[in-house]
């Protein structure tokens, strides 16, 4: 029996596609043609796929070092993304900075990542919102020991005495760098809600349907001025933390176990949403998107290097920064991927 | 504002704050003590009641965030002025506003962070809170430091801060505050960023300064007067990046440099400012030029101990003489 | 019916003198012989003195700057600390620093404060001695907002996850500088405790035999090696942050009706352990103690505007630091102030 | 410990643990990665193993807490080095670091806090992690700040610095780990902090420098060499407070200086070394010093921009061409 295209496939669409450009990521990482690391996403795309599928147009996201699902459901083109990575002169950075650390602050509503948690900065940018009476949510995205930082609890307390609509999302992945601990006390990160008296929730971020849900439902409530919201996925990264790491056998055999593409696509099977052509065309689609960026970023032009002292100062006629400042459409839930 | 007309240095930045915000919707103010914390004497006092929370936040205590926070309002298209409590906790934000510093350049142009950071160094309540972190921040690429000496320069500055669109440190002496006092024009004032003022004009030397220390040298350049010796003394206030043209144009005449700080003398301002002479000025220099500075410790909190800390009169007159005693 | 001196009545004579000797420091400050500002500690008494009675001699202690009387109980002389806060040439600083920036590490065992919190310095004495196999105990005082600094949360999460025999009391006032206002959304600082997987409790901090029991309980799970706790003193401060506040004579009423030095005279009274004549007796040797304390510090020397530039750097012999590595005496309660 | 009996620099900044470790039992090692974290690459790999966890502590990310606890470990007589993952997160410690350089000054030497800061710098990845401190901190009374070149100067700073009283903040060049070897002595090495090693011996110019543009000298000395120009390379390896003594010797035969620092140019260590050189030799310079140094950018991640970032030896050796020139 035959339906009509699920709504869900493009969830799928947008799980494999992150898969696939971080496979070439990785592919140029590991063929040096992109110096230093890569700090592994595989295992984290039902959080960014699905927590993003919870959001409207004019939400703002700060993604962190893992979390290239965002920047592509955010719109952000895969070409960009891998001229970033290779520090190309007409990457968003211009070459300056290297892996995901660039946004977009006009359209995409991407913060710029830096090695520093961007947290604080969305509480900012959810300060605007609030200032200016926008319906807009901020979702910041960090890796688990980033909630050890003292920067993650100044801006938490920060959101949540001004009420923001501030969403914290947490992936926790058991990982801390090269090793399986804990560095830190309490069961659930999630606990730390406790300390800002908010609500803190833990999903299972293996699933991005579950993801979803847990996102629709905090949303709302920040929509609705309820304050900030933690939420805690828990999920289980399926490589090394870098390139560098190797990993045992029978760990890679657990992890396949885990993989949320895989649970998805059982899902989606078994509900008669995917079958094996669907799969096919997908995977040919993919595959022609990462090709042609990578045949963009390879063959781009390198910087200058005389552009290197340029922008050291903004100029006084500087375009007034930010997004059209009018409420966003309260659209939600699944849509067509822009940059296709 | 202030009796007689006057206007004090806490007026001066109130009065600035008050015209941006009119201004400017994009203006706010951010920081711990903006709102019902600011006390009478405080720059702030009184604006939360004139602006409303929209544009006057007053957010718990925590430096770090609240500097990241400035850096998210400014994306999104404001202009936020934060006020910290006191300068020192700029150490406590200190990668904050570098990644402030450093957006427009890692950006390629794109973004920038138009936020001015107000900060009130100098009490003696502690060597802690009378830092000044001028040193700690000038060799941070994209920030500018200004340091204003008078209410006049407070409001122009100031104001010129906010419409910057770069990062502004802009530190303020904290007992200025309700010490110095001067009348204002009502016009519209703007005191460019980068512009040095020439408090006293001199041809045997070029005495460069800013905050608190331009009183002492005045002083010091009048006390020497009377041994017929002129001084030439600048005042920086925008203290990187500093104003080079005014500063050649008076060596050039003067052919001597004395760089006169409040602050400790290893890797200050001055240092900053001595070595760019040394390299560009070199050549006209008739004698090596001279720091008086601060020695290497914290503000000492006893009143006998902090009299011996800046540099008094009576060391930079001596320092005059000195210059002018070597041999051309 | 007649008792012999009651054990209760130490804790009586150090709130007695802490409060004595805040109000000469205040008279001080009111008469500009000191310069800066008193961070007010009128109605901190039971606080101070409930949790130092349930120490041991070889513990440390982490005041604030609000803590005089945690000084006072580690046996710091009277006479110390107003030469300190009169800035002279004898005080531990020499006249470097004010108020009650200074500390002890040989004997009363005291962190020198500073204007930044000292709870991760605190944390370093605990990783201190747990490395060394000492039974010592280490305290940190706070005031509440400090409990929404960075600081607090990494130095929080660093002792939770290494078992730290760390206890942190949270003095929380009701107010923050000239605000009676709440700069964080919990009900409870003590819920903070959760984000580090530790003990928080709640404790009337009015009541100095209530704030002894809870601490005499804080510690002997820190002793036990089951990690840091976070103890929460409900306190009313009565009188401005700073004296330079003015405060209405309304609330100056309220404030008397909860003065901790008052409830605990009725409740001594109510025993029979006070009469008036011990009262009086008390007094005077109060009195006593702050006028020699008065007229040591005032004729003191001021320091020598020469010493500023000594110790700019340590020297090469200085001396081992640190308190004796034997173990404490595990010597709890009252004992008679070392001062007298 | 390295092939052919040669030594890495992380080797011996390994050995230097080690050795101390050893020879004190206050010696404690404090960090994020310094145990079951750290990668056979890592200076610190292996001494948990070796010493245990109660002189090896692995400790959760978090820089401020973690020098704040450092502090406290020296105030119980321990002498605790403390690894940070990359140097740039010394900004999130500022404040705890400045507060540990006050300690002894502010106790009136009662009290002192030998905590040694390792802070390995410069890696390709992000503008961020790429950046060296030292600028920063070369306005903090109490601090000394150490750059090591090559392994035996890694090995001898680093087992001075952690017998040293005081707070010193250790950067290490992250790319030379694995990239430079040394056959070094089985004796017990020690470089005492503030001692300059004249690397190249010349009679024209005094080329003052420090970490990894000591190589960079080195080549363009050699270069300019043919040209008849004598260059004397100093690498300071103490940049604060740097060895005066050995500069002023070297100033006063060739009367001629040339600052070559490998971080932007503003408000650097340069910039306090080029001062104190115009006050105290301003009379013996033939010609006016000269600072080489990055652009006032942050490090950039692109090699093709990294490359015109730092001195290379053709804008080192233009410099030397430069300052020949230059009439006397
Ligand atoms: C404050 C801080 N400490 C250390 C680092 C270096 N660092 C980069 S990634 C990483 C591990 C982060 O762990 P986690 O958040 O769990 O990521 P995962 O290892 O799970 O991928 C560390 C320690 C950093 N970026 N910031
Ligand atoms: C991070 C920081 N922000 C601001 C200050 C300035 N400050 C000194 S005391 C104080 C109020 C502290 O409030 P609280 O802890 O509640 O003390 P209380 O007003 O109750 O006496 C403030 C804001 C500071 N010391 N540190
Ligand atoms: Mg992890
Ligand atoms: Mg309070």
């Amino acid at each position: 029996m035959s339906t009509p295209p699920n709504p869900l496939l493009a969830l799928y669409q947008q799980m494999s596609l992150t898969r696939a450009l971080e496979d070439a990521i990785r592919d140029l990482v590991r063929s040096r043609q992109i110096l230093g690391t890569l700090h592994v996403g595989r295992g984290h795309e039902a959080v960014t796929t699905g927590t993003t599928a919870a959001l409207a147009r004019g939400d703002i996201v700060a993604p962190g070092g893992r979390d290239l699902g965002v920047l592509l459901a955010r719109g952000i083109a895969p070409r960009q993304i891998l001229a970033q990575w290779l520090r190309r002169a007409a990457a968003p950075s211009g070459g300056r900075t290297g892996a995901m650390h660039f946004g977009d602050m006009r359209d995409a509503l991407v913060i710029p990542a830096t090695a520093l948690p961007t947290l604080a900065v969305a509480v900012g940018t959810a300060l605007a919102t609030k200032a200016r009476g926008e319906n807009r949510v901020t979702v910041a995205y960090l890796e688990d020991t980033a909630t050890n930082t003292g920067d993650f609890h100044e801006a938490m307390n920060l959101a949540a005495t001004q009420d923001l609509p501030v969403i914290c999302v947490v992936a926790t992945n058991t990982y801390v760098g090269k090793l399986a601990t804990r560095p830190y006390r309490p069961k659930h990160l999630a606990d730390r809600a406790a300390a800002y008296g908010i609500p803190g929730y833990v999903v299972d971020g293996g699933d991005v349907l579950a993801v979803r849900e847990a996102m629709t439902h905090a949303v709302a409530l920040a929509r609705a001025g309820r304050g900030p919201v933690l939420l805690e996925a828990k999920i289980f990264r399926v490589a090394g933390q870098t390139e560098a790491d190797s990993v045992p056998r029978e760990t890679l055999d657990e992890w396949r176990a885990r993989d949320p593409i895989e649970r998805f696509t059982r899902h989606l099977l078994a509900l008669d949403a995917l079958s094996d052509a669907l799969t096919y065309e997908f995977a040919a689609a993919t595959l022609a998107t990462v090709q042609d960026a990578l045949a963009y970023a390879q063959h781009a032009p390198a910087p200058d290097p005389l552009s290197l002292m340029d922008h050291r100062f903004a100029p006084d006629d500087a375009l007034v920064m930010g997004p059209p400042v009018e409420a966003p459409v309260g659209m939600t839930g699944e849509r067509v991927l822009p940059w296709r | 504002m202030a009796l007689n007309d006057e206007t004090t240095y806490a007026g001066a930045i109130r009065r600035a704050l008050r015209e941006e915000l009119a201004r400017d919707a994009h203006v706010c103010l951010i920081g711990e003590e903006v709102g019902f914390g600011a006390g009478g004497e405080r720059p702030a006092y009184g604006l939360l009641g004139e602006f409303g929370p929209d544009r006057v936040m007053e957010v718990p205590a925590s430096g770090s965030a609240l500097i990241g926070a400035a850096t998210g309002l400014a994306l999104m298209g404001l202009r936020p002025v934060v006020e910290l409590p006191f300068a020192a906790m700029s150490g406590e934000s200190f990668s904050q506003i570098v990644a402030a510093a450093q957006l427009h350049w890692r950006t390629a142009g794109t973004m920038h962070a138009p936020l001015v950071i107000r900060a009130p160094y100098g009490t003696h309540a502690d060597p802690w809170r009378a830092t000044s972190p001028d040193a700690w921040f000038a060799g941070v690429p994209g920030l500018r430091i200004v340091i204003p000496s008078t209410p006049f320069d407070a409001l122009g500055l100031l104001k010129a801060a906010i419409r910057d669109n770069n990062p502004v440190l802009f530190l303020e002496g904290h007992y200025f505050y309700r010490r110095l006092r001067e009348v204002l024009t009502e016009a519209d004032v703007l005191v460019p960023l980068g512009s040095a003022e020439i408090r006293r004009d001199g041809e045997d030397v070029t005495l460069l300064t800013w905050g608190a220390a331009v009183y002492t040298a005045m002083e010091a350049a009048e006390r020497v007067a009377v041994a017929g010796i002129s001084t030439e003394v600048i005042d920086l206030r925008t203290v990187l990046p500093y104003d080079a043209v005014t500063v050649a144009e008076s060596i050039r005449r003067t052919g001597r440099v004395l760089i006169v700080q409040d602050a400790p003398r290893t890797g200050g301002i001055g240092a900053e400012i001595a070595a760019s002479i040394a390299e560009a000025h070199g050549a006209e220099l008739r004698v090596p030029l001279m720091r008086v500075a601060a020695p290497d410790v914290p503000f000492p909190a006893a009143l006998e101990l902090a009299a011996a800390f800046a540099p008094d009169v009576m060391r930079v007159s001596d320092a005059l003489h000195t210059i002018m005693e070597k041999r051309d």
